[in-house]
């Protein structure tokens, strides 16, 4: 396994001249491998974007270190480490750059001088990776909020990077939008072995991954599957989150009396437990 | 509102004008807007209408829209005509009625400098209406690009013009909205007396401000952290491309001036 | 909210880019969808705000950005309004005028902040705009009468602006983000 | 007070080339003190009509009643003042709409531009502080100075201290976490239940509609197509289909469960409660049968 990225004892602190304060990030370490998604989940506030910032090298901790393919993130090699990194937020519309989608799918490009024809060649693959080659030449304006996502997504990639970060790309998106753009990378993780951090308060998306990181107030509250993390239960809810819908429904079962074999996180997992325990005998 | 605001007066076409590389077309009218002093009898003036109607041909642009770009102009333009004639006192009098006398060369003067304001407008609109704002913005990057050597930042100020161009829309449609949910709690922009209008603005404008900040903000760590760091070593992906007809273009241009050096007393 | 630290120099340098090109856009809308009703006549009594947020951006922001934003902002409402022919006077007018605004609020370290400074920065900018306008207008005309017609209308834009500007730049000074 | 619309039309930039409608004949009667949910996809047109319900935009074709008072399409509408205090509206990211110095001044805003005196203004916003669930000492704070989730808090307190006899919320909770959505949607159902206050509800999650409204009308392509009860609306997963909605995912589970159970249940389940019940109730009697 090769680690990609990791943090460790990592805080960072936006006030520290006052050490009474919160720090925003608080002594946090995790890794990630090639080829994993990890989602990063945590109430308004607890920290999650600030670690994006950390990642990019926008902000530097103040006590431990962060390593990006096993190198300790330096001012000195800050440029080299972001073209292996791509990044899309939150609010599609403030990370646009070009004025058409091809524009925008190429601005990294530019940026790091790659020869026109090459250009050429690497902007229509990524849109048509994210299936927004129809739409070379629209405007930003003209665009959904989940087709500006998947442009943001293909400007990431057409520079081959080795981790895409989701800074809850999809919040601000209706659930067309929110559905769009996951298929899109779940779709990219298969076609180019991408690994993929997503950073999202959402429960459902996060259970398509293979690791979970709780945040909670700055610290890491805990890590692991989907499955442990959400046995967790009202850990979660007290800590601003949810459970998702089939163990929400699970639990209801359970306590209305209806027979099941145990906790559930999919719904095709309760469905047949409900159909093994109640019906099939 | 908005969509009429975006496109500006830019209406897309492929005529032969509208091919032009904007380099060229920016070059022309640059030229044009010198040349045009060169003319001084009616000879030349008449030169200066021909030329300009076979580009207003050339480019296809429906009269309509030429027309009524030119409204906003037309009480200028009789207004400069007007006082020509009437403050001009040169020549045999032509007309007289009273006091008020209409001299030759006021007429002169004031026929040649309206004409000459109308083909400036109508050269200069044929570029906006034929070349969208980006594309100008592209030609007037590589234009400048000799003056880097000076020091100065023509690549950060062309891409600049871009940014703006691309977040004018958007910050159109916050300014809507905040404006709407200003009105949705009692303060209003358009009734109203004078006084409470005045007031409107500072709800409208703190949060436009707090807004376009935040924006930018956002936009300069995106633009980041996909690697940009100023405009060296960095390539282009918009590529402008120099025709033949570009070339024929600047010949005509020449060729045009030519004949009024030639024709001009 | 404190302002993120600028660990790198480029952080700045793109920012302070990116800010201007907002800037622009801001002055832009301002001149084409923002208007105050007038009880006078001039121009329909319709009065644009677009000077006032050039104000307001000099001041906030000082005389570079007041420049750019006020010469390429209202530069770019010239060239896309039937006013083409008007827009290189108009980059030199109002660029002259952002600057003097900014230079005036931001001299000796006040940046923006004194009342009193703002004011007189926006009234000392009118003329410089009037006589950057009058000079450009009478060689295109060829006249020196024709573009005084053009004043009136100017004086008023810019009261109003000053007027609007004033107490939103106090406003705005309070808030973290431009103090 | 209630609200009607009347074969509304609506076209953005009218009587230019970029004319557009993006209303057609709208038929949409709200009555006093009902919690009615909007629904449609993107683009259908959801924001246009929520903004005639205070008059900020007025119909091209066909009337709004609004209470007593009556827009009609091209007849002058002076002094909307009342209307716009007597309608609230919370519109989609409302924090964008703070410019104050202070919450507290903020919050007072909206009803003193009424006639509201500061007094009476100020009592508001230190009762109203409280409802959104924010400390009072928020109130001295610079709205700019909060996170997101309280900047929002804010801006709600804001319009609600107009007190309106209505209010009109356009996606109130997007952006917000779990629990922030949570709260933000029980506080007014609470207020809905406790004031008899008229809430329209503009949401993309079906799940809000199903869970809190007593009407639901759907939007597609500028028209009014659908309207009905939850139960109505939701019973019918392909007309949704038709219209680019999907039911809720409760109503998706239990259509699951039915298929897997061979048999309906007695009715269409809107909350996970109900469904759970349902479902306890139908294996029961499943047993007691055997
Ligand atoms: N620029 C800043 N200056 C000062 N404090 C900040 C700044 N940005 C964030 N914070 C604080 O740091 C903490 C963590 O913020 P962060 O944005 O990382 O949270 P988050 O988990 O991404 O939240 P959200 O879900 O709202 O995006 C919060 O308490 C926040 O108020
Ligand atoms: N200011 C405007 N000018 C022109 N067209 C507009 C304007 N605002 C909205 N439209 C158009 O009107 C139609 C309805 O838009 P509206 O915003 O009401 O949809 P919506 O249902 O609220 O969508 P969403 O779910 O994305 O908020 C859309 O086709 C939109 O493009
Ligand atoms: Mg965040
Ligand atoms: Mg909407």
């Amino acid at each position: 396994m090769t680690e990609i990225l990791s943090f460790q004892n990592v805080s960072f602190s936006y006030t520290p001249d006052q050490p009474d304060k919160r720090k925003a990030v608080q002594n946090v370490s995790f890794s990630v491998n090639e080829g994993e998604w990890i989602a990063i989940v945590g109430h308004n506030g607890s920290g999650k974007s600030t670690m994006v910032k950390l990642v990019s090298g926008l902000l530097f901790p103040q006590e431990g270190e962060v390593r990006v393919m096993r190198n300790v993130l330096t001012e000195e090699n800050l440029w080299e480490t972001r073209s292996n990194i791509g990044m899309v937020f939150q609010n599609p519309d403030n990370q646009f750059v070009g004025a058409t989608v091809q524009d925008d799918v190429a601005f990294a490009l530019e940026n790091s001088g790659v020869p026109y024809e090459e250009m050429v060649e690497r902007v229509h693959t990524s849109l048509s990776q994210v299936k927004m080659d129809k739409f070379l030449n629209h405007e930003p304006h003209h665009l959904s909020g989940g087709q500006k996502q998947r442009v943001a997504i293909a400007g990431a990639i057409a520079m081959k990077p080795k981790l895409l970060i989701l800074d809850e790309a999809t919040s601000m998106l209706d659930p067309q939008g929110r559905d769009e753009v996951l298929k899109t990378v779940r779709e990219l993780r298969k076609e180019i072995g991408l690994t993929v951090l997503s950073i999202t308060h959402d429960v459902e998306e996060a259970l398509f991954a293979d690791r979970i990181l709780f945040m909670n107030d700055g610290k890491k509250y805990a890590e692991g599957t989907p499955s442990e993390i959400f046995a967790l239960g009202d850990k979660l809810i007290e800590f601003g989150l949810e459970l998702p819908f089939a163990m929400r429904m699970t639990k209801l079962f359970q306590l209305k009396g209806v027979q099941l074999a145990g906790q559930h996180m999919t719904e095709e997992e309760l469905v047949n437990d409900l159909w093994t325990s109640n019906f099939n005998k | 509102m908005m969509e009429k605001m975006i496109f500006g007066r830019y209406i897309p076409g492929d005529s032969f004008v509208h091919k032009l590389d904007p380099r060229s077309k920016l070059v022309f009218v640059f030229a044009f807007i010198i040349v045009v002093f060169l003319a001084n009898n009616v000879m030349t003036y008449a030169f200066l209408i021909v030329f300009t109607l076979l580009v207003i041909f050339m480019s296809r642009i429906r009269l309509y829209f030429l027309l009524n770009g030119l409204k906003p102009i037309i009480f200028l333009l009789v207004f400069t005509f007007l006082i020509h004639i009437f403050f001009t006192r040169e020549g045999d009098i032509l007309f007289e009625l009273g006091f008020f006398k209409i001299y030759e060369e006021g007429l002169r003067q004031g026929v040649f400098i309206s004409i000459r304001f109308l083909v400036l407008v109508l050269m200069t609109s044929i570029l906006t209406l034929t070349t969208s704002p980006i594309s100008i913005t592209d030609g007037i990057e590589v234009l400048l690009n000799p003056l880097k050597k000076l020091k100065l930042p023509v690549h950060e100020l062309a891409l600049m013009m871009s940014i703006a161009l691309r977040f004018i829309p958007t910050l159109m449609d916050e300014t809507d909205k905040i404006m709407k949910a200003q009105m949705a709690r009692g303060s209003d922009l358009s009734a109203g007396p004078m006084k409470e209008r005045i007031k409107a603005v500072v709800p409208l404008l703190v949060p436009l401000f707090v807004s376009a900040f935040k924006r930018a903000e956002d936009l300069a760590t995106a633009m980041e952290v996909r690697g940009y760091r100023g405009g060296e070593g960095r390539t282009r992906y918009r590529q402008l491309e120099w025709h033949w007809q570009d070339t024929i273009s600047l010949i005509l241009l020449v060729a045009m001036t030519i004949l009024l050096v030639l024709y001009r007393s | 909210m404190q302002k993120i630290q600028n660990h790198s120099n480029t952080r700045s340098q793109t920012f302070d880019m990116v800010l201007s090109a907002m800037l622009i856009a801001l002055v832009f809308v301002a001149t084409v969808f923002l208007n105050i009703k007038l009880p006078i006549t001039a121009n329909g009594g319709l009065v644009h705000l677009g000077t006032a947020m050039l104000f307001i951006t000099s001041i906030l922001f000082g005389p570079k950005k007041g420049a750019i934003a006020g010469a390429i902002g209202m530069g770019l409402f010239d060239l896309i309004s039937g006013w083409t022919l008007w827009a290189p006077f108009t980059l030199v007018a109002r660029g002259l005028q952002g600057y003097v605004v900014g230079k005036i609020a931001w001299s000796k370290g006040r940046n923006g902040s004194s009342i009193t400074f703002n004011l007189f920065a926006t009234i000392l900018s009118v003329p410089v705009m009037l006589v950057g306008y009058y000079i450009c207008e009478g060689i295109l005309f060829h006249n020196w009468i024709v573009p005084v017609a053009s004043i009136p209308g100017n004086i008023v834009q810019n009261v109003v602006g000053i007027v609007v500007a004033i107490p939103v730049c106090a406003v705005l000074k309070k808030v973290s983000f431009f103090k | 007070m209630d609200i009607k619309l009347q074969q509304v039309s609506y076209a953005y930039s009218m009587g230019t080339p970029f004319e557009k409608y993006a209303l057609f004949d709208v038929d949409l009667t709200i009555p006093h003190g009902t919690y009615q949910a909007i629904i449609g996809h993107t683009g259908s047109g959801k924001s246009t009509i929520l903004q005639h319900f205070n008059g900020l935009l007025k119909p091209s074709k066909g009337q709004v009643h609004i209470g007593d008072r009556l827009i009609v399409a091209g007849k002058k509408a002076k002094e909307l003042k009342p209307i716009r205090q007597k309608v609230g509206i919370v519109f989609q990211f409302p924090e964008h709409q703070l410019f104050e110095e202070t919450v507290l001044k903020d919050i007072m805003f909206g009803p003193m531009n009424f006639g509201v005196s500061a007094e009476v203004a100020q009592k508001r916003a230190r009762d109203l502080i409280k409802l959104v669930g924010l400390s009072e000492e928020t109130l001295d704070k610079s709205p700019f100075d909060l996170s997101g989730g309280q900047m929002r808090r804010v801006a709600i307190a804001g319009v609600l201290a107009m007190e309106p006899e209505v209010i009109v919320l356009d996606e109130p909770t997007a952006g917000l976490d779990p629990r922030g959505q949570r709260e933000i949607m029980d506080m007014f159902y609470s207020l809905h239940k406790e004031r008899q206050l008229t809430t329209i509800l503009v949401t993309h999650s079906m799940e809000d509609a199903a869970r809190y409204a007593d009407n639901i009308a759907i939007m597609h392509e500028g028209k009014c197509v659908l309207s009905g009860t939850p139960r109505e609306i939701f019973a019918d997963s392909k007309t949704l289909e038709q219209y680019r909605l999907e039911p809720p995912h409760i109503v998706r589970f239990q259509a699951k469960i039915e298929r897997l159970m061979n048999q309906p249940l007695s009715r269409i389940c809107l909350t996970e409660e109900e469904l759970a019940d349902e479902v306890a109730r139908a294996l029961r009697e499943g047993r007691d049968k055997q």
